[in-house]
């Protein structure tokens, strides 16, 4: 029954009244907790919709393991989805919406009964097997149609948006037990996410939409460190963004006299320059990994702004005529004496200091393929 | 009782319900007249008049015909109203609506002009036994013709009201689209489908117009209504109106009982 | 086109569409047959004929004014129940229901019963000069009776259809309860009153048995039509049906164009 | 025109079929950025709608600047509301919707449009005065919305949940414009929201609600340092939550070994102990702030797990047989050589470890007074 869970989409063409995806190229491999990441409108969800046979693709070709799926019928596809509102049936109890599926799975009522009790005893629904769907908590409604789905050992698993409908309490337990699945089960998972926060700790590869295309795709760490265009760097929470011109090992802030080195030499003159937030450190720490002195960039800064996000908090910089920003624990205040005006040494590793484009040739682009910096 | 006070307190609450007394009072003073006219010696005499029973019993077993022929037939057009789009889905729309201001006798005039042996489909059906003019299958069609509307309407309601994300969500799970239908839409929408067949029944039950056009008799309960009242006057034909209008409750009650314990059994 | 071949491949949809094409065919052909029957020379006589003329005008006429007093009578109860809450309001939703399984002549009889002379209703109304039967009032009365419901279930979608927290918003802008139903309710469900209208005439058209009891004169076109079928037999019936459909039609056609210019006058 | 905005609630209750909001004293200051606390179904929306007039409370007082509102009806209060949804006027225009309330409030057609220039200016609706609602962005929906409240010059503003349905890439944004509203213009704000890390970085003071009941209101740093409950602790993303014994400057975790120094001396002999993620620091670090050595906390543990939430990162450490956990910057991988099962020392601040009860007695318990640790 298992079978791997390997996706191939090519040259993919939607085209609705009004929207369109165009010409999406993807693989997704066996065992990938891949992320389909984009804002609201990308066109990610039409995009599931597509492959799971609800929606047909204009053009293009579809293939689960090599086979081409364009004239398999949604329920013969042995895709499996968890919508963002949970679509729990209501008129069946929780036992009834997970069983749903077993019948048209060869599975034997009790098979189906053993599976059921293994999985509600993992996923915490023993003792609400016999509720109403409008009687459960949002995470229990989650666990359920998670429970529906895996119930069919599908080999590939998709997720529409699955943690944005939960309140912040449900959130953190609702990302480890998605995490547990991927790790403990033998699936592909596909996500469609507009958090990056979610998709950098549950996904290992992911690509990110914008406007029914493509931007990058790749492993999530690069997708993160390295995003390939300006788009993709604000998406990923990339700040500092700033037109530099490129020289050897440098990169010189567009009409200011802050050069920065950089680890990471592009073959383009001119582009953007992107430095994560948490990665301009206080000098005293950044004295800590001796030995990295003589190719760190040491910046003097006046405070201009500390806002409190709780956990963090959030510092204005003015360097050079520059605003920079940087992201640091809270008890810093009080570490580094930080106040509005004061002035402060930073440091910002060449590891840190991002280059790429403005924009990219959408075609073919970056698909698939190393990002540029 | 607070909502009740706030709407007490504010002015435009009052108002409106000022104006809306008078068609409050329109619609229900002339029927509790009527009904409170008869005395009930006359209303147990007209009990034991075996051609009122009759006439009162054909009227809701011709009705309540249409009804389920109504469930029949309407039900897939019903679905594909509320779940697909296709070119002409407006104009169909536009027809399901057009018997509602069809005058009545032209219903049953148009579809004497269609059963008429002058017209092929007429010849056809003489040919194969079947008579529309005075007979309960002419008065089965002429109330599935002006029933239909208010069933597919309820019904089509009640397939919109059922998020199209479970019937996809059951299609992945395996079932394909005639599993769905009878494991998911189908649960989810039969009390719509009951009310619809009322809807149709009563509406059919009301119909006089059309079938005075195409059967005289087997005489209906309207139809004897109106022969009363325009034999013997206003007092002869009102104890009939009170039955008819009494049973025809009896017979929505027990229909929408039915759909309860139906619906519960269902799981 | 993509959404279409779906569809084709789907056997459940084509299933449900063979099932579907009686009813329409059970919609439309009686009335195509109907309209082709008549020669055009025969329409065009009856064009001519002044009492055939007077007849529909009358049936359009009484019927708008049925429509129009929906309007004004029937809007603040479809805004009370799609808005508020308050004892006995199923009961009042049930009661606006009732008309659609009123037989028609037992409407017309009801009406009759409350207006009589031997109801201290009746006789004020008598006393006021207002006669129900054989007259215009009471045509009209009857034609709201059995379109209210029309107008008070299209017009209550409509206001449902608009946030209350649209209204709430408005509120806490400064604006009172009428200024809010004024700048924001009537604006957003003015298209759903031309159609409550609509429906409500559509309806008052079709009606024929309450009319019949209640004023066979002044004549209306469905009686007119009645009585020509009953005297002369089909074909000289049918002329007169064509040409009330058609004209009604254009009556909504106009009334629809008329809506969509104010709402594009309002902003 | 411009009033004070005090707000006072007194003992109100809301009592609808299914739920209650019971007794509620709540005071909010003039100038106030006051945050209604709590998850999905707490009851903090249906206070809004009390306030605003749209549900009548079954007993209590409401008072704005000392009056009685019992019987002032909604749009006599004076008080503006931004909804979640924005709930714009769709037959209107921007500018349209912008304008509704003017002439309820005696703004003459000449000042109306001044201030309508003024506003667009600010909000950046400039150039797009003449759209209707449907054509907007989630961002200018909410600044319009925004601009139809604040065109009144109201005394008090009320946001229903301001930032949760937009966008992240608009969330930023959207923070930094009600800030900055906030600072500039002289009226209190009231907000609902469900996200504590939004509250913090806006609000001054708030309140935590829980089933229509307050558990704890007051400065909001506070409510983030010392919540005075196991509930409001774990709302505030409070972590390490373990039921202690309480000695002389020092907690001992129950069933343990593990003992720690605190600075947040209890008047009760049991209660929960929680350190806030961030604040368990590896102990190079810790060394920092010379002369705390006395009195801190000094742990050795074993790393058990390692997840990358993108910005920072989540470690799991087991200590005497207890498992913490802590939130780093990602650097900290490299810096501090960390691998899963490898040791590491920590170090954690006595004022970093608080103390608090597992349940409040709810009347009259802690409402608007000091913490109990």
């Amino acid at each position: 029954m298992i079978q791997p869970g390997l996706i191939e989409l090519e040259n993919i063409s939607l085209t609705l009244p009004g929207f369109a995806l165009e010409n999406i190229n993807l693989t997704i491999r066996e065992n990938d907790f891949f992320a389909v990441i984009g804002p609201t409108g990308s066109g990610k969800s039409l995009l599931l919709e597509g492959m799971l046979g609800l929606m047909p693709f204009t053009s293009g070709r579809l293939l689960f393991n090599g086979t081409d799926m364009d004239r398999v019928p949604v329920e013969k596809r042995g895709l499996a989805i968890v919508y963002q509102d949970f679509a729990l049936f209501p008129h069946l109890d929780v036992a009834g919406n997970i069983l749903y599926g077993t019948r048209y799975h060869g599975i034997s009522r009790d098979e189906a009964q053993n599976r059921l009790e293994h999985l509600s005893d993992i996923l915490g629904l023993s003792r609400i097997l016999d509720r109403r769907p409008h009687n459960l908590s949002g995470g229990e409604k989650q666990r359920t149609a998670l429970a529906r789905a895996l119930i069919l050992n599908p080999s590939v698993l998709l997720l529409d948006e699955p943690l944005s409908a939960l309140d912040p309490v449900f959130h953190g337990e609702a990302k480890e037990l998605l995490k547990r699945i991927h790790r403990e089960m033998d699936m592909t998972i596909v996500m469609v996410s507009h958090n990056f926060d979610d998709v950098i700790y549950l996904a290992d590869r992911g690509a990110v939409i914008h406007q029914g295309r493509i931007c990058q795709t790749g492993d999530i760490n690069i997708l993160f460190e390295k995003p390939c265009d300006l788009f993709t760097a604000r998406f990923v929470g990339m700040a500092n963004l700033m037109p530099v011109k490129v020289g050897k090992g440098r990169v010189t802030v567009e009409g200011s006299d802050v050069s920065l080195r950089t680890a990471n030499q592009p073959a383009f003159p001119f582009g953007y320059m992107g430095i994560r937030p948490e990665d301009i450190v206080p000098e005293p720490e950044g004295d800590v990994p001796v030995g990295s002195e003589p190719v760190g960039n040491r910046l003097r800064g006046t405070i201009t702004g500390i806002d409190n996000h709780g956990m963090f908090i959030r510092v204005g910089l003015d360097s050079g005529g520059l605003q920079f920003e940087a992201v640091w624990p809270r008890r810093y205040i009080r570490q580094y004496n930080l106040s509005h005006g004061s002035g402060i040494r930073v440091y910002v590793s060449p590891e840190a200091v991002h280059v790429f484009r403005e924009k990219l040739d959408p075609v073919p682009g970056c698909q698939d393929k190393a990002p540029l910096s | 009782m607070s909502v009740l006070n706030r709407a007490k307190t504010d002015g435009m609450g009052l108002f409106f319900m000022g104006f809306s007394l008078p068609v409050i009072l329109l619609l229900t003073l002339p029927l509790i007249e009527m009904a409170r006219e008869p005395t009930v010696a006359m209303l147990f005499n007209t009990l034991k008049d075996r051609e009122v029973m009759l006439a009162i019993a054909r009227s809701l077993g011709f009705s309540l015909s249409a009804g389920l022929l109504a469930f029949v037939l309407g039900t897939p057009l019903s679905y594909l109203l509320a779940r697909r789009t296709f070119p002409g889905k407006k104009l169909i729309e536009g027809i399901i609506d057009l018997p509602v201001m069809i005058p009545h006798p032209v219903v049953g005039i148009a579809i004497l002009s269609l059963a008429g042996r002058t017209h092929p489909f007429g010849r056809f059906l003489a040919d194969m036994g079947v008579q529309i003019m005075g007979t309960p299958t002419g008065i089965i069609t002429v109330l599935l013709f002006v029933g239909l509307p208010f069933y597919v309407n309820t019904v089509k309601a009640g397939f919109e009201s059922v998020p199209a994300r479970l019937e996809n969500a059951s299609r992945t799970l395996g079932a394909g689209t005639w599993d769905t239908f009878r494991r998911i839409t189908l649960p989810l929408t039969w009390r719509h489908m009951v009310l619809g067949i009322i809807m149709c029944t009563a509406r059919a039950i009301s119909e006089f117009g059309a079938i005075v056009i195409v059967a005289y008799h087997p005489m209906t309960a309207p139809v004897m209504i109106y022969e009363r009242f325009t034999a013997f006057g206003l007092e002869y034909s009102q104890p009939v109106a009170v039955w008819l209008i009494a049973l025809s409750l009896l017979l929505f009650v027990a229909l929408r009982m039915m759909s309860r314990s139906a619906v519960q059994y269902q799981r």
